[in-house]
């Protein structure tokens, strides 16, 4: 039965965001408190495979990779409702690809939209 | 069995960490990450609610949350990407601008 | 959750409104591809809305709601007469930004179609009847307005609105998801009807989890609208992006945010009334406190109006809090008149910024009577509704409000308003004190269109016909919204 | 039904398109457009008085404004007797003075304007007298507020004009905040704000307390005193008349149609128009014959000083208006209604006259620079005698007939009334003293302005005088509508039309009581005219002759400086100086810049430290929020 395997008591609730606050801030105080903080140059320089480190760490990517990976992104994750209707394919029947098709569709436009705005582009 | 429970507090706990975590980082990126932080902890306590319940409604809603939260990440990448086109910094507290 | 059964083209009537905005937005985003003039793309977006309305019409009136796909979604008087507000909302601020667009050098394409598509989500929203769908509806627009907030990519203001805009929008939506979480592990479902169902079935009324995920909700849909404490966005992101995204913004988002706000209110969590009231109306008197105090002390006048449109969100909340029919039906109506009111204050707010010259700033308006006596009356018939000076629309909206919560046994509240009120007249005469009082220190140049001059005197005109005749909107409030939802 | 309605509307259609096309079309045709329209509207006025003569009482709902629950707003109209004579008084008068400021402001670059806004002030005025119900009342008020303070600073470029403006505006926000509470509180008294719903059930009411502070208190007389309190600003009684001296800046047509004979009337009308309410209270009647009474000699002694001749007619009317509320306090509606008719023929009729001098003169308002003027405008000279003898209460003339009426009235009621009476019966001197104080001054001995001026002395043309011509009819006449029963039986006739509304005064005296008092008023007018006579025309005219044959009189003259000296230093200017520093002083400053501009301190302090919450930082309006969230949850989960 939902709604009863909660105790509806107070406490529960409290200790629960107790809890959380506690193992949110713990984590970062008790990181402050125990890690021992002996900095010297070399410890600070980052690991490159043991190699003497080339040039500057904070290396600056070209925004375009961003670009990239946000569409990337999209559109791989929009992929992930095709999952369920492929499951599902036989119960849904007509219907169900008439609506995975206008989802495809609304994602084509999406991707010419993208693509005649040059955001393929690399240069 | 894991009970029910413990993916709540779980999830609860998650929850709790993105919260602190947006007014603690400085940095926008390590900000965003805390709100994805927050958003899957939803998913955990959606996802276990619906197995416990046998329904399939908190299992839609994460898939729904899934892809709003990668065209958030695509816009929210976006939206940094233009502000650090003008202004020379994604340190959070330097960003004030606008206020009063 | 079987759709396949009983599905027919008939039964997607309810939201034909909803994909017509959609084929819009789409058709503009492929449009300004081929098109180079950016005019073409606006008047096909007002064109497309114009269809979508006359849908809303076709379908107004009936006096059953409509549901479809599986009791999601629903086609009620309510999400009809919210659907008026978005769609006038929509085709007054493509009708002010043509030319302030093109002043700003942010004239886009996508500029229109996320306008529709944030109409969209707005609607989507005000029809969800289950929470995934409301979800969505407020994602759809959240992330539209997200870009529209930034849409003016070359200026440090408005990337950082965008940015407060968007983290903050992304946090409180993750709130909001924990508030679903939560309100669907315990009642077993996401329908709002059967949300009401569960919690008298399992007696869960009193449990502090439902009531945990309840106030989750209530914070999401706070930043949505504006309520103090969570407004703090609002006066950032007004001050930062276009000002005709401003005018949007503060119109659109919070009429949605209002609309899903009392459907979630009385639809799923009716039983919890007592709970949800204390919690709103202290929220009310802070945010009125909020808005109307800290607006004495601005000098930009976005920003003023930002503070002001907390003030009215507070106003607002008090037909809600009022828990009655007709106290559902004066916040929407509250929430007509102040769409107008604040788009037109905003119309004449962009007039005056040209090529070189912000007029942002309060002594922009000094003089301004002597120069422009139109603008400056119509400035003038603006402040006065929005102080709610009679016989304009925006005095209506107020005594409507007042009335209702006091019917319900608020007066304390109705006074504490009134108060404010008070105050709020302060910085809105203010700017009319400026405008008839002062000597202007520079010429100052306005830069109209057509499309202006129609939003101003629609605006203008419908704000002065409501004040003399308010039965025109409350009999469409009160055939449209005829009980609780 | 429609008529009544053109009534009001008519003059509002005039301002609509003088304010619209006057700009740019009509320009100086504007009178054109707005004449007839009032003119019709007079016409319209009297047929609907002829209805009420009839014994039709009209009182219809035209329009449902506001309707919510057992709440209602309409706009109605209620024409019974007191409306009547109100709406004869207001379209005659309109009238007349629109035809005469086509004369007077002939020229004036802002003459569409001008037009337009009498004719919105005409529209005010007929809907403040027309309503049937308080809030229209109220709206009909607000408005002609409005209009006043535009027409007082019509020549806003004139510094003096435009501060009279806000002056007029502050100190009336004062009197009419108490009246918006008066209104609000009648409402939650009684749940209607129409008159008729109100009257009926104001007995009911009666002896209902409302507490205020702890302290039990009336309803019905904080009611009245509320009410009373936004007819002591808009009829400039004490302490709120520092207001109409100043509003003389405005063009003469507005301060004869505006500030003298009809909106600071309206005090008076309202009054006598809640009569049912104020007849339950009797402390608020005390209230407002004392203010009343007192005002009525404070106005008077102020105008013997005056060199300002507008400023002279203005306490005058400040003065008279006392008389109005003296009546009404005593219980004599019809008495204080009666005055308001005749004082506003005769007092328009002076401020016109005394426009049409000024014109002549070119802008020159001080009396001691004029004199003489009775050869060169002979009609404008004659009717200022009318008006004049019509405001001493001189038997047979308008003013007599209802000045007599109130202090018979006064003196009748008894205990205070006796000695406000007495007071009244003192300012009557005074009164018919300023009066002619003002005409030798203007009229009589030898012209003292430049000649340059004296080259140009003219009278005014028809236009002016012939509107002068027929308010001098009224002056004369209007009082015969209500001659006294003592010299004619059933001759009272507007006690007798106004008795339905009103009501009979209380109070019998005998016959030769009232010949008495009215024999005292008559002495007193009389003689302040002697002395008037003897002070100014003996001075100027033979001061040789007549100085040496009357040694003691001609030293008495000197000292009249020397008493315009003393009113000056320790009434006059101590008062005007008082309230200056008090009412324009504190609340110019504090209110007007105070508030709108630099915004009240406290409120002020307050926001600008709020806004220092708002930091602009990202983290911080996260934990706004989640402190928010966090304050609700700890509130209404662990601690309920």
């Amino acid at each position: 039965m939902p709604g009863t395997y909660i105790p509806s008591d107070y406490l529960p609730v409290l200790i629960t965001f107790l809890l959380a606050a506690a193992i949110g801030m713990g984590a970062l105080v008790v990181g402050i408190l125990l890690r021992p903080r002996r900095p010297y140059a070399q410890k600070l320089t980052p690991y490159e495979s043991g190699n003497p480190p080339v040039g500057e760490p904070r290396y600056r990517f070209s925004v375009k990779f961003y670009i990239v990976a946000m569409l990337f992104v999209v559109f791989d994750v929009e992929a992930v409702f095709l999952y369920p209707w492929a499951v599902a394919y036989d119960k849904l029947g007509i219907f169900g690809f008439v609506e995975m098709m206008l989802f495809i569709f609304i994602l084509l436009i999406g991707y010419v939209y993208v693509w005649k705005k040059g955001a393929f582009e690399w240069e | 069995m894991v009970p029910l429970s413990w993916y709540i507090i779980l999830s609860a706990v998650v929850f709790s960490i993105g919260v602190v975590g947006f007014f603690t980082r400085r940095n926008l990126i390590m900000i965003f990450m805390s709100i994805e932080l927050m958003l899957n902890s939803v998913n955990i306590s959606l996802v276990a609610y619906s197995h416990y319940l046998q329904s399939m409604r908190g299992q839609v809603l994460v898939f729904f949350v899934i892809a709003v939260a990668a065209a958030e990440a695509a816009i929210g990448l976006a939206i940094i990407i233009a502000y650090y086109r003008n202004n020379p910094t994604i340190k959070v507290d330097e960003i004030n601008l606008l206020k009063g | 959750m079987d759709m396949s059964s009983g599905f027919s083209l008939l039964s997607i009537r309810p939201i034909v409104p909803e994909l017509t905005m959609i084929c819009t937005a789409l058709i503009l985003l492929l449009l300004d591809l081929i098109v180079k003039k950016k005019e073409v793309v606006a008047v096909v977006g007002i064109a497309g809305t114009l269809v979508a309305l006359y849908g809303t019409l076709r379908l107004y009136g009936f006096s059953e709601p409509l549901t479809v796909f599986s009791d999601m979604f629903v086609l009620d008087g309510y999400s009809n007469f919210f659907r008026l507000i978005f769609y006038l909302n929509v085709i007054l601020t493509i009708c002010i930004s043509l030319r302030y667009m093109v002043i700003e050098k942010a004239s886009f394409g996508e500029y229109y179609a996320l306008l529709i598509f944030a109409t969209t989500g707005m609607m989507i929203m005000a029809s969800a009847s289950d929470l995934i769908v409301l979800y969505l509806g407020l994602e759809l627009m959240a992330l539209s307005t997200y870009i529209l907030a930034g849409m003016m990519r070359k200026q440090p203001r408005s990337n950082e609105a965008a940015l407060k805009y968007f983290f903050l929008g992304a946090f409180s939506s993750a709130f909001f998801l924990y508030g679903i979480s939560l309100t669907y592990g315990l009642t077993g479902t996401t329908n709002l009807k059967d949300i009401a169902a569960s919690l008298q079935t399992l007696n869960i009324t009193g449990n502090p989890m439902v009531l945990l995920g309840l106030i989750f909700m209530i914070v999401a849909f706070g930043f949505k609208i504006a309520l103090a404490p969570f407004h703090m966005w609002a006066p950032d992101v007004y001050e930062g992006a276009p000002t005709s995204v401003t005018a949007f913004m503060s119109v659109g988002p919070k009429a949605a945010g209002f609309a899903v706000l009392g459907r979630v209110l009385f639809s799923a969590f009716g039983a919890m009334q007592i709970q949800w009231d204390s919690i709103l109306i202290p929220l009310a008197v802070i945010t009125m406190a909020t808005g109307s105090i800290i607006a004495l002390a601005q000098t930009n006048i976005k920003r003023m109006l930002a503070y002001s449109s907390i003030a009215h969100a507070g106003y607002m909340l008090l037909g809600i809090i009022a828990g009655t029919p007709g106290g559902l039906a004066s916040t929407a109506n509250y929430l007509m008149i102040y769409a107008i009111m604040n788009i037109g204050a905003f119309a004449v707010v962009i007039m005056l910024r040209r090529e070189g010259f912000q007029g942002e700033n309060l002594d922009d308006y000094m003089g301004l009577a002597k120069s422009h006596p139109v603008a400056s009356a119509l400035m003038l018939v603006f402040m006065f509704a929005l102080t709610g000076i009679p016989p304009t629309a925006g005095f209506i909206g107020k005594f409507y409000v007042f009335m209702e919560v006091i019917d319900a046994g608020y007066t304390y509240l109705a006074v504490i308003a009134v108060v404010f009120s008070v105050i709020s007249a302060f910085f809105y005469l203010r700017v009319v004190m400026y405008m008839y009082m002062r000597d202007p220190r520079e010429e100052v140049a306005l830069a109209t269109s057509p499309s202006m001059n129609f939003a101003l005197a629609v605006t203008a005109v419908m704000i002065l016909v409501i004040g003399v005749f308010p039965s025109v909107l409350l009999d469409l409030v009160k055939f449209s919204i005829p009980g609780l939802l | 039904m429609v008529k009544y309605i053109l009534i009001p509307l008519l003059p509002f259609i005039a301002f609509v398109i003088n304010i619209l096309f006057g700009r740019n079309h009509i320009k100086d045709k504007a009178h054109w457009i707005a004449v007839p329209a009032v003119f019709a509207s007079f016409i319209l006025a009297v047929s609907a008085f002829m209805d009420v003569l009839g014994g039709k009482v009209i009182n219809i709902n035209i329009y449902s404004w506001i309707v919510s629950g057992d709440f209602n707003v309409s706009i109605g109209f209620l024409i019974d007797q007191l409306t009547a004579v109100m709406l004869m008084v207001v379209t005659s008068i309109s009238t007349l003075i629109f035809i005469y400021s086509i004369g007077y402001m002939h020229g004036d670059g802002g003459y569409y304007r001008f037009f337009a806004y009498l004719s919105l002030f005409v529209f005010s005025m007929l809907i403040l007298v027309m309503a049937n119900n308080f809030l229209l009342l109220y709206f009909g008020w607000e408005a002609v507020g409005l209009c006043s303070y535009f027409l007082i600073g019509f020549w806003f470029h004139k510094k003096s004009a435009a501060d009279a403006g806000k002056k007029a505006f502050i100190v009336n926000r004062f009197g009419d905040f108490g009246f918006g509470l008066g209104v609000i509180l009648i409402f939650l008294t009684f749940g209607s704000l129409e008159y008729v719903k109100v009257f009926e059930n104001a007995g009911s009411v009666a002896g209902q307390t409302i507490s205020i502070l702890g302290y039990q208190f009336d309803t019905i007389t904080v009611i009245c005193l509320l009410l009373f309190c936004g007819a002591v600003g808009k009829s400039a009684q004490l302490p709120l008349h520092v207001w109409l001296p100043d509003a003389m800046e405005g063009p003469t047509p507005v301060s004869a149609l505006i500030h003298a004979a009809t909106m600071v009337t309206a005090g008076v009308f309202m009054v006598a128009r809640s009569s049912p309410l104020f007849n339950l209270s009797a402390s608020a009647m005390a209230t407002v014959a004392v203010v009343g009474g007192v005002t009525a000699i404070f106005a008077a002694t102020i105008a013997l000083v005056q060199n300002d001749i507008k400023r002279v007619i203005a306490y005058s009317t400040v003065s008279q208006l006392g008389y109005m509320f003296l009546a009404l306090g005593v219980g004599a509606y019809t008495a204080g209604i009666f005055h308001l008719y005749t004082h506003a023929y005769f007092k328009a009729l002076l401020f016109l006259a005394s426009g049409s001098v000024i014109h002549a003169l070119h802008d020159e308002q001080n009396m001691q620079k004029m004199g003489g003027l009775k050869k060169y405008m002979p009609i404008t000279y004659w009717v200022f005698i009318l008006a004049s003898l019509s405001i001493s209460g001189i038997p047979g003339f308008a003013g007599f007939f209802s000045k007599d009426e109130i202090l018979w009235r006064a003196y009748l009621s008894g205990g205070l009334g006796r000695f406000l009476w007495f007071l009244a019966a003192a300012a009557a001197l005074l009164t018919a003293f300023y009066s002619f104080r003002l005409i030798y001054l203007t009229f009589h001995g030898k012209f003292r302005g430049t000649p340059e001026q004296e080259r140009h002395l003219h009278e005014s043309p028809p236009v002016i005088t012939v509107p002068l011509m027929i308010l001098a009819v009224g002056a004369v006449a209007a009082g015969w509508v209500g001659i006294p029963p003592i010299f004619l039986e059933h001759a009272d006739r507007i006690g007798e039309f106004l008795a339905p509304v009103l009501g009979h005064p209380a109070g019998e005296g005998s016959h030769a009581e009232e010949l008495a008092v009215m024999g005292i008023s008559i002495i007193a007018g009389l003689a302040g005219i002697l002395i008037a006579y003897i002070m100014y025309i003996r001075k100027t005219d033979l001061p040789g002759k007549l100085g040496a044959m009357f040694q003691p009189v001609y030293r008495l003259l000197y000292n009249k400086y020397w008493v315009d000296e003393l009113y000056g230093k320790t009434i006059v200017q101590p008062t005007l100086k008082a309230s200056d520093r008090i009412i324009l002083g504190f609340f110019d400053a504090k209110i007007i810049e105070g508030i709108v501009n630099g915004v009240p301190a406290l409120i002020g302090a307050f926001s600008r430290r709020f806004r220092t919450i708002q930091t602009g930082l990202l983290s911080s309006y996260g934990l706004a929020m989640v402190l928010g969230a966090m304050f609700i949850i700890g509130f209404w989960i662990f601690l309920r």
